[in-house]
C-alpha cells in the first residue's frame, strides 16, 4: 500500500489526466481495477470545444498535443462517467480545469459529496482568461489563489498538478502547498511546437501544444528531485515513462506514484505489465516501498538487481 | 459493443501491388474474429531511432478472413516506409477492430451506392461486396488501381471504374459518374471514401439528388480508441472523434 | 549572406559552443572556412576547473552533460586559440562565461582589441556565485546588468544566449534586448536528470545536467517563434538540430542563423552535408532566406519542395 | 599529428568468439592506412527507437592490417548489445583512429612489460606484440581469455596467463605475478590496461619496484576527439581528456 496522505493506492501506477479518457474506452483493454489509481480527463465546469485540428503531431521520442482540454463538462461526467467508474474499486481521482478562480471554487464544491471520489487533482497549466491567458500555474501567487480555492470546498485529498513551464518549480510547489494541497503531481507539458517546413506552417492548428513522452524525462525528473528535495509534500511523478525502469528513477527520486500518459496512448497494455514488473523488482529486491521512495535525495544508495 | 483487442501479430505477406502501394496480410486471430466491414486497425509500426513514428498509424481493413486480415496501404511518409521492411514472420503490434462498423450507421443493401477515390477503396471495398449495392471507383491513373481479386472478384459487375487520364474506365473524376446515375437509380444511401475535396463533392452532390450521405473520414490520430480526442472532426457543434464515433458519418454529422 | 546586425554569416549554420572546442580538433574532419560562424567553448577569466565525471548522459533522443564550463581561461585563449583560429576566413564568435557581472565586463575588454573576434556571445546560463548560485539567465534584471556590462566594453556585434529554464523567454529576451545585446542566440540546454536504477545514484556525478538534442527541438523552436513574434531583434536558434528539415524549421520560426551543438559529439560531418543540403534546398525552391527567415511568424505560408 | 576520418566502414565478420566476447572486422580503409598501436575508434553503433545509444561509443583498435581494422568487444549495455545484430557488409560509422599512439608516451620495446586485465587485452596486445616486450595477461576464467591468433601467434613465449579460478595459466590474480618479475627483470617501462582496482594495484607495485607506469584509462565520451570535455579524468590539477590526451597515461599525470 502506498499512502499519499490518505490515498490508498494499491500500487504506484496511475493514469495521467488526458491520456485515458474517463475510463470507458481502456476498460476494454486493461483492467482498472488491478491499477493504483485512476485519473480522468480534465474537466471543467461547463462543456468545453476544445482546438481545432491537426491536434497532434510528433516529436523526437515525444509527441506534442494541442487538444485544447475538450471535455462534455462536469454535469456529463458526474451523470454519465461516474456512475460507470464507481463498478470499479480502483481509487477515481478527477482532475479539475477552470477559466478563474471561482470556477474551481465551484468544480469542488459540485463534485464535494460526490460518492466515489477519492480525490480532486488540479490542473493549474491553464489558460486564466482574466490575466490575459498566462497559465495559472506559473504564478505562484495564483497557484496559491486557485489552491485555496479549491481546499475551501474540498476535504478529501487535494492534489496539485505542476506546470514545468516555470524558472522555479520549488516556489511554484511550495506555494500549492501553503495554499492547502495535500500532493504535488508533475509534471504537465512542456510548451513546445513543430512546424511543416513544405508549406511554413505550424504543424498545430493552435501552433503552440504540449510536449510529453520519453524526451522530457530527463526535464521531469529533475523537477521532481527538486521538489523532494526542498518540500515536505508527497509526489506523484510523470513524464515519459515507458518502463519501469522509469518508474523507478522517479522514485528514488522522490516520486510516491508515477502516473503514465503518452505510453498509454501508444500500448495501453503496458500499464498491467509496469504494475507485474514493479512488483517483481520489489520483492526479488526486498525491499518496502518507503525505502526506494527518495532515496536518491537521502543519498541512501544501495545495489539493486 | 464488439469489443477490440491489442494483440501481437504476425506477417504473412507484405507485397507491392502498385508502384507505391502494398498489401498486407498479417495473422491477427482476435481482430480478424471481431471485425466488421468498416472497422480499422491501429499498428505500431517499425520507428526510426528518433522514434519517428512514434505514435500508431490507422489503417482501414481491407478484408478479413478467420485469423487473417488485410491491408492495401500507399507509402506516404516514415510510418508507411518503415512498413514496408516487414516480412513474412515479423510481428506487429495491433490495435483493433476500431472504429464503428458500417451497418450501425447505415445497413448497407442492394440500394447503397459505393464511391470510393484513390486509396478510399481500402475502406469501403469489404462493405461493397457485403452489401449487394454498386461501387465507383476512381483513381488518378490505371497504374494506381487496386484491382486485388479480393476487390475485382467480389464485385464483378456491380462495379464503374474511372480514372482521371482515361488510362482505364471512364475517363474523369469518379463525382463526375455520379449525377447520372442518381438521376436514373434510386439507391438511397451514398457512402464514400476518398480525398477531402472528393468527400465534399459527394455530398453536394447527394443532397442535390436528396439522398442520404455517408462519409468515411480520415484524421490524424494517437489513440485511435477514442480516449485522447486527438482525432477530431469539426461537427455543427464542438467535435466529434473520428475513430470512435466514426470513421464513417452521415454527411450531416460533420462540418467537411 | 546572412546579416546579423552587422555580422555576415555566408550561410547559416554555425557550431554551437562547447560542441567544438576551440576548432583545432574539428578542423582535422571538417573546413572550418566552409561554416556561416564558429562559437568556442565557453570561455572565463580564469581557468575553470570544470566538474567531477560522469559528466554525460544518454537520454531518449538527447543526452545530458555537465562539463561545468571547464576551460583554459581567456589567457590561453587569446595566446593558443585566437592565432590557430586566425588562420580561417570564418567569423569567430567567443562565447564569454563568468561568475560575476564584473568578470563578464573584464572579459569584453580583455578581448575587445583583439584581432580575429567577429562577435561576443554571452553565455548567462552560469551560476551567479554572489546571489547563492541561480543562474543569471533565469533573472532578467541580471540578464540587463551582464548585458550591459558586456555592451560598454564591447563594440562589435553583441549576441547574448539565453537559458530556456525560465518562465517567460520573451521576458529575458527584453532583458537582454534593452541591455544592448544586438542578437539573441538560443537555446541553452534544459536542466534535466538521469538515476541509474541499480544503485540509486544520479547518473552524472553533478546530479543535475544540461538536456540537448532532438529531444528538446520542440522547447527551441516554440521560444524562437515567442521570440521572433515579440521582439524585433536577430536570432540564432539551437537545440537538436540533426538535418537540414530541422534548421528550416528555425529560419521559418523566426531564426536568421542556427547553431549546430549535439550533432556534431556524433557526426562532425553532417555540418558540411548541412550547409550543402540547405544551399541546394534554397535555389532549389528559388528563396532567398530573407524570404524564409520568420515566415511562419508573419503566416506567409508557401508551397516549398 | 596523425590526423584522424570519418569514415563509413563496411563490416566483414561479427562472431562471438568467447561467450558475451565479440570479435568485429570492418573494411575502414583510411583508418587502418593511419592507425598506430595505442589508439582507438568512436563508433556509431546501430540505436534503438529511444535513439539509444545516442552517443558513440569508443573501442580500442585490436589489430589492423593495411585496409582493415579488427575490434575485440564485450557486450555489456544496450549498444554492444546492437552492435553485435550487424552482418557481414553492413555499415557502420567510425570515426577514427583516435587517441595518443602508445610510441608517443613510451616507445615499447623489449623491457617493456605489459599487463592486461580482461578487456584490457584488447587495448594494447597490438602493442606487445610490436615491443618485443612481456605480456602479463589476467582474466576471471578460461572461457573468457581471448586467444585468437592475433594475440597467441604474435606473443608466443613472451605471454604469462593467469585465471582467478585457475583454469588455465596460474591461479590468481594477474597483478599477483607482478612483484616476483618485477624482482629479477629490469623492465624499465609497466604499460597497463583493465579495471581501475587492477590499475591502482600495477601503480602501488610499480612504484615500489621504482618502474615507469603507464596506465591506458577507459572513460563515458561523447565526441571522442578532444573537444567536448566529457571523458574527464582527474589530474593532479584540474581534468584531462582521456580521448585527447590519452588513453594512455604516465600514472603520475592522472589520479585514479
Ligand atoms: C480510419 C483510417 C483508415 C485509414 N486507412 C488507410 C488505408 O487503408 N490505407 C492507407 O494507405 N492509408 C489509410 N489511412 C491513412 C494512413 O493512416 C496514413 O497514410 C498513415 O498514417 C501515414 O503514416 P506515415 O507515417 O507514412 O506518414 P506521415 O509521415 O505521418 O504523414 C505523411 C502524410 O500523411 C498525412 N497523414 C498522416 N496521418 C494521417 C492520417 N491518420 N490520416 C490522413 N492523413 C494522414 C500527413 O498529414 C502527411 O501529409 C487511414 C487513416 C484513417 C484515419
Ligand atoms: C578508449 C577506450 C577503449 C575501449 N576499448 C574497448 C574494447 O576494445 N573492447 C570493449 O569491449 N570495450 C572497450 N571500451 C569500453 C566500451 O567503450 C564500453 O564497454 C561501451 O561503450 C559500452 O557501451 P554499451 O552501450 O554497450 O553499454 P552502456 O549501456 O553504455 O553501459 C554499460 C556499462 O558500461 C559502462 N560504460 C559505458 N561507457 C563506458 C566507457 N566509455 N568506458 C568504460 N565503461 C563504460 C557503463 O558505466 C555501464 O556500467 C573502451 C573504452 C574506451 C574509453
Ligand atoms: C493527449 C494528451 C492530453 C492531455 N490532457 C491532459 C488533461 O486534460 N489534464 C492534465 O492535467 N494533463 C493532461 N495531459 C498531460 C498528461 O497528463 C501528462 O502530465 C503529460 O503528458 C506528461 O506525461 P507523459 O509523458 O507520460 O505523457 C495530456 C497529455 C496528452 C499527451
Ligand atoms: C557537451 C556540451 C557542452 C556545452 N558547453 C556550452 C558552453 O560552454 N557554452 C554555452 O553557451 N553552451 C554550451 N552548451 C550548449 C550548446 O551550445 C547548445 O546551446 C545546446 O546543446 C543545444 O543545442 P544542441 O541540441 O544542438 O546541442 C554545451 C552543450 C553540450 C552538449
Ligand atoms: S485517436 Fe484518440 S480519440 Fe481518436
Ligand atoms: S570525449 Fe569529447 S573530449 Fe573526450
Amino acid at each position: 500500500m502506498i499512502n499519499l496522505a490518505g490515498l490508498e493506492l494499491k500500487n504506484p501506477i496511475m493514469t495521467a489526466s488526458g491520456t485515458a479518457g474517463y475510463g470507458r474506452e481502456l476498460a476494454n483493454l486493461v483492467d482498472l481495477d488491478s491499477l493504483g489509481a485512476f485519473v480522468v480527463k480534465g474537466t471543467s465546469l461547463e462543456p468545453w470545444v476544445g482546438n481545432p485540428p491537426i491536434r497532434v503531431a510528433e516529436t523526437a521520442s515525444g509527441m506534442l498535443n494541442s487538444i485544447g482540454l475538450q471535455n462534455p463538462g462536469v454535469g456529463h461526467f458526474i451523470s454519465y462517467d461516474l456512475p460507470f467508474l464507481r463498478q470499479f474499486s480502483v481509487p477515481v481521482i478527477v482532475n479539475i480545469v477552470g477559466r478563474s478562480v471561482d470556477e474551481y471554487a465551484l468544480l469542488a464544491k459540485r463534485l464535494k459529496d460526490m460518492e466515489g471520489i477519492a480525490a480532486l487533482e488540479v490542473n493549474v497549466s491553464c489558460p486564466n482568461v482574466k490575466e490575459g491567458g498566462l497559465s495559472f500555474g506559473q504564478d505562484p501567487l495564483l497557484v496559491k489563489e486557485v489552491t485555496e480555492a479549491v481546499r475551501e470546498n474540498w476535504d478529501k485529498p487535494l492534489i496539485v498538478k505542476l506546470s514545468p513551464n516555470v524558472t522555479n518549480i520549488v516556489e511554484i510547489g511550495r506555494a500549492a502547498k501553503e495554499g492547502g494541497a495535500d500532493v504535488l503531481s508533475l509534471i504537465n507539458t512542456l510548451r513546445g511546437m513543430a512546424i511543416d517546413t513544405n508549406s511554413g506552417r505550424p504543424v498545430l492548428a493552435q501552433g503552440i501544444g504540449g510536449l510529453s513522452g520519453p524526451a522530457i524525462k530527463p526535464v521531469a525528473l529533475r523537477m521532481v528531485f527538486e521538489l523532494a528535495s526542498e518540500l515536505d509534500i508527497p509526489l506523484i511523478g510523470m513524464g515519459g515513462i515507458q518502463s519501469y525502469r522509469d518508474v523507478l528513477e522517479f522514485m528514488m527520486a522522490g516520486a510516491s506514484a508515477v502516473a503514465i500518459g503518452t505510453a498509454v496512448l501508444r500500448t495501453p497494455g503496458m500499464l498491467i505489465e509496469l504494475v507485474r514488473e514493479l512488483e517483481y523488482w520489489r520483492l526479488s529486491n526486498g525491499v518496502a516501498w518507503e525505502d526506494i521512495i527518495g532515496l536518491t535525495v537521502r543519498g541512501e544508495y544501495g545495489e539493486f538487481r | 459493443m464488439a469489443g477490440y483487442v491489442e494483440e501481437e501479430a504476425r506477417v504473412l505477406v507484405n507485397i507491392e501491388i502498385n508502384p507505391g502501394i502494398y498489401h498486407l496480410k498479417i495473422e491477427a486471430k482476435e481482430i480478424a474474429k471481431k471485425w466488421q466491414p468498416g472497422q480499422f486497425v491501429n499498428l505500431l509500426l517499425p520507428a526510426g531511432m528518433d522514434g519517428i513514428p512514434f505514435l500508431r498509424r490507422p489503417f482501414s481493413i481491407f478484408m478479413a478472413s478467420k485469423t487473417e486480415i488485410g491491408i492495401v496501404y500507399r507509402v506516404v511518409g516514415r510510418g508507411t516506409d518503415n512498413l514496408t521492411q516487414l516480412v513474412k514472420g515479423d510481428s506487429l503490434n495491433c490495435l483493433g477492430p476500431l472504429g464503428v462498423p458500417i451497418k450501425r450507421k447505415i445497413e448497407p443493401s442492394a440500394t447503397t451506392l459505393f464511391v470510393a477515390g484513390g486509396m478510399g477503396i481500402a475502406s469501403i471495398a469489404a462493405s461493397a461486396i457485403y452489401s449487394g449495392g454498386m461501387l465507383l471507383y476512381g483513381a488518378r491513373t490505371e497504374s494506381e488501381l487496386i484491382l486485388l481479386p479480393e476487390v475485382t472478384g467480389g464485385l464483378a459487375e456491380r462495379m464503374l471504374i474511372s480514372t482521371e487520364d482515361g488510362s482505364f474506365g471512364t475517363k474523369g473524376l469518379v463525382t463526375d459518374l455520379l449525377p447520372a446515375i442518381l438521376a436514373v437509380e434510386d439507391y438511397t444511401g451514398i457512402v464514400a471514401c476518398g480525398p477531402r475535396g472528393m468527400l465534399k463533392r459527394v455530398k453536394e452532390i447527394g443532397e442535390r439528388y436528396n439522398r442520404s450521405v455517408y462519409l468515411v473520414i480520415e484524421e490524424r490520430m494517437a489513440c485511435g480508441i477514442g480516449t485522447c480526442l486527438a482525432c477530431a472532426i469539426k461537427a455543427p457543434e464542438g467535435y466529434l472523434r473520428v475513430c470512435k464515433d466514426g470513421p464513417i458519418f452521415l454527411a450531416q454529422e460533420i462540418v467537411l
